[in-house]
Order: structure tokens, then C-alpha cells, then sequence
């Protein structure tokens, strides 16, 4: 069970914050097709070009292999200060 | 070299008087402090959120590149997250060098980063209701600035 | 706009929580703190001389000029004379604005103008004697930056 | 009785730092020639390139009429911060 967060404006856009996908995802472009067919406007948003994937805390580009206890975040663009 | 993302407030005069403190090899202390905006009314509050862990770290690597870079002596950067009301502060940073360039180089090149690239998520709260705020073309430029100026 | 020229020491922290306090449309607040460096052990003490009523003067005039130039909200100038120890503040420059690079630029500006045309004259005092000290040539040429590129 | 103010290096290099100069110099030239006169050195020291006047705290530049309440800084490079 893959535990997925989203951060500003997709944490608002779904209404959650924090989900656990079942059943586990086997990469992340698996995971972005099961929150596609979970929430088809969410599976668009989390594919804009400026929206960013972290799994487990480290920035990832492209497809990698997801593990059971995988925390995988979309961080759509950044803003601090 | 200290790295802070909290909720709690913070007073930007205090973190700069212990961050100057017993220095003597430093010429140069730099600081920036950035303060939340009332915008006139049209701003009630900023919400700020951050992905513990995950933010710290990215601020670390990019203050430890600051900190090569510039040849700095010490570092200070404090975020706050949650909820910040005009007047409070939001971030400060602190960049001690032996010189001022150095030192007015390193500051300003962390808040470019910190304003577009840290992982955070701002909102602002209003009485025309809420928005999240992105990086403004300026700060984009701003941030360009570094890479085409290898020093 | 404040300028102080004082023989009495002073905190930076203090200077600058009380600068930072009350504003709620400046979003960007920049300090710069000099401080003066024991180099080791090879600097014992600073001596800073001003010609008190037209150091201030001329301080006031270059600070106008920065505060118009690069549309500030408030600044904020302090310089010690006198004996200086290492470790402690020699000069302290805030500037707060509403976006961060005006702030940035106004606090770097004032201090390449206080560096190397403000009227002060510092006589560093070592083990091997004392010896009056002249702006280095990278304080002449940050100075020149300035009016290399006219905003 | 022009009032003269030395500064920095200069103060040192001629062992005093407010001087009241008699007779009243019509100019400064007159002044800087007086100077001259009394101490040879620092009449080379003030004639120096990096070396300002202020009469009356303003800066000058060239001659300048001298009245007997002025008072005449020499202010040689300076250095902040």
C-alpha cells in the first residue's frame, strides 16, 4: 500500500491530504494511473509540467519502481519566503 | 550552519543578535528578514506549508552549496509554516562572511531559492476569500541570475 | 529614516527587532552588520574618527539619495566611533521595502558609499603598532558598480 | 582666525588635530600656503589628490574666499564600516 501526499493547491483540489493506494502500485506511473481512474481531474493536475514527484523524501524524474512502504509526494510548484 | 522550518513565531532582532554574537574572525553578517505583507486589508493571514523533512533537507543542500560557494563563515536560515499574520515575520536568513560581498551574495542568492524553489506551499487569506500564491516572473528572473553567472 | 553616529556600543539584534517592528506592508527587510575582526589576534582594538554634525550630514544625503533611488520604505544607519573591540559592531545599515531586491540593493549600496566615501577615518591598533587603514581596491570597485549601471 | 581641523593620518603626521591660524587667510590658498609655511610636510600632505576641504562643512573645490569665523577641515581619504 503505497501512501501518497499532496501538498497546496492538489491537496485542495482532491480534499485529502495523506491516502494509502491499494492494491500497491508496482511503479509510479502505475500510481499515477490508479489516482487518474480514482479522480480523473486529479490525475491531470499531478501531470503538469510544473508539478514535482518525491518518493521517499528524494526528488524522482520519470518512471521508478515502487516498494510496499513507499511515501510518494506531488509538489506542484514552490513558494516560500 | 543552522537550518529551521517552525510553526512557532519568531522575533528576526533576537536570532540576529545571538547569530552576531561572540563572532570575531567575521567582518560581514548579512541578514534578511521577510515579513508578512497586510497588503493594505486586503491580506487577513498567509498560511504556509512545508513537507517535513523533505524541506529541511532541500534547504540544507542548498545552504551547504551557499556556504562553498561564497566561502561563508556561518549560516542561519529560520522558516516559519502554519498560520502568519501581517507584520510577523516569515523567514529569516543570516550569512556570515570576512567580507561584505560574500556575505550580501549569500543571502540574497538563498532567499532566490527559498522564494522558488523550497518546498513550500504559501496561501493567502483575505476577505475576498483564498488563494495560493506562486513565484512571481521576478523571482524566476531573480533565481536566473545565479545560473548565468558562474563566479 | 534614522542616521546615529554614537561612541557607545550597540546590539545588531536590537537595532533590528526594533526596525522589523510595526510594519505590515514592508515585506522585505535587509541588515547588514560590520563587525570588527581580531584577524588573530593582529587587531587589538579599531579606532573610528568622524567629523561629527558633517559625517552625519553627508550620511543623510547619500541615504535620501538611496531611499528615493531604490523606493524604500525606511532605513536605517548606525555608526560607531571611537574605541572599537573585536567582535564588536562597527556599523549597522537596515533597509525595508516592499519586495526583497530593492532591500538588497539599498543595503549594499550604502555600505560600498560608507566604505570608501563616508567620513570616517579607522586606525587599526595591533601588537606591531598602529596604522591608519585606506578602503581596499574591491571597495573602490564596488562603489563603481553603482554608477556603472544606472537603474 | 580661520579655524583648521585635521583628520586620520593627518592628525598624526602634524601632532595636532584644531589649530586657529592668525593672520586671517583671505582664501584658502592663502590658508594651505600658511599651513606650508608652518610645517612644510603637511603642506605636502593636505596638497595631496585624495585629500578634501570642507569650509563651513562643505565640501569645496579650488580656491574659496575664507571668513574669519570658518572653519577649514582637511579630510584625507576615508574609510567606514
Amino acid at each position: 500500500m503505497a501512501r501518497v501526499l499532496l501538498f497546496g493547491p492538489l491537496r485542495d483540489l482532491a480534499g485529502w491530504r495523506e491516502r494509502e493506494i491499494a492494491p500497491q502500485p508496482a511503479s509510479l506511473f502505475g500510481l499515477k494511473a490508479a489516482l487518474s481512474a480514482l479522480d480523473p481531474e486529479l490525475g491531470e493536475a499531478i501531470a503538469a509540467p510544473g508539478v514535482q514527484v518525491a518518493v521517499d523524501k528524494a526528488l524522482v524524474r520519470g518512471d521508478v519502481a515502487l516498494a510496499a512502504t513507499s511515501e510518494i509526494a506531488f509538489l506542484p510548484p514552490m513558494s516560500g519566503g | 550552519m543552522t537550518i529551521r522550518v517552525q510553526i512557532d513565531p519568531f522575533e528576526p532582532g533576537a536570532l540576529l543578535g545571538g547569530f552576531c554574537a561572540g563572532r570575531s574572525e567575521s567582518g560581514a553578517v548579512v541578514s534578511f528578514t521577510g515579513l508578512a505583507r497586510a497588503e493594505h486589508g486586503a491580506t487577513a493571514a498567509l498560511e504556509l506549508e512545508s513537507y517535513p523533512g523533505f524541506t529541511e533537507a532541500q534547504i540544507a543542500r542548498i545552504a551547504e552549496d551557499a556556504r562553498r560557494r561564497f566561502g561563508l563563515d556561518d549560516l542561519l536560515v529560520v522558516h516559519r509554516t502554519g498560520e502568519i499574520l501581517p507584520g510577523e515575520a516569515v523567514v529569516f536568513v543570516a550569512a556570515a562572511a570576512r567580507h561584505r560581498r560574500a556575505a550580501f551574495e549569500a543571502a540574497d542568492y538563498l532567499m532566490d531559492y527559498l522564494k522558488s524553489r523550497a518546498p513550500f506551499w504559501k496561501k493567502e487569506h483575505g476577505p475576498e476569500g483564498s488563494r495560493w500564491i506562486e513565484p512571481r516572473a521576478e523571482d524566476h528572473d531573480d533565481l536566473e541570475r545565479w545560473e548565468k553567472t558562474p563566479l
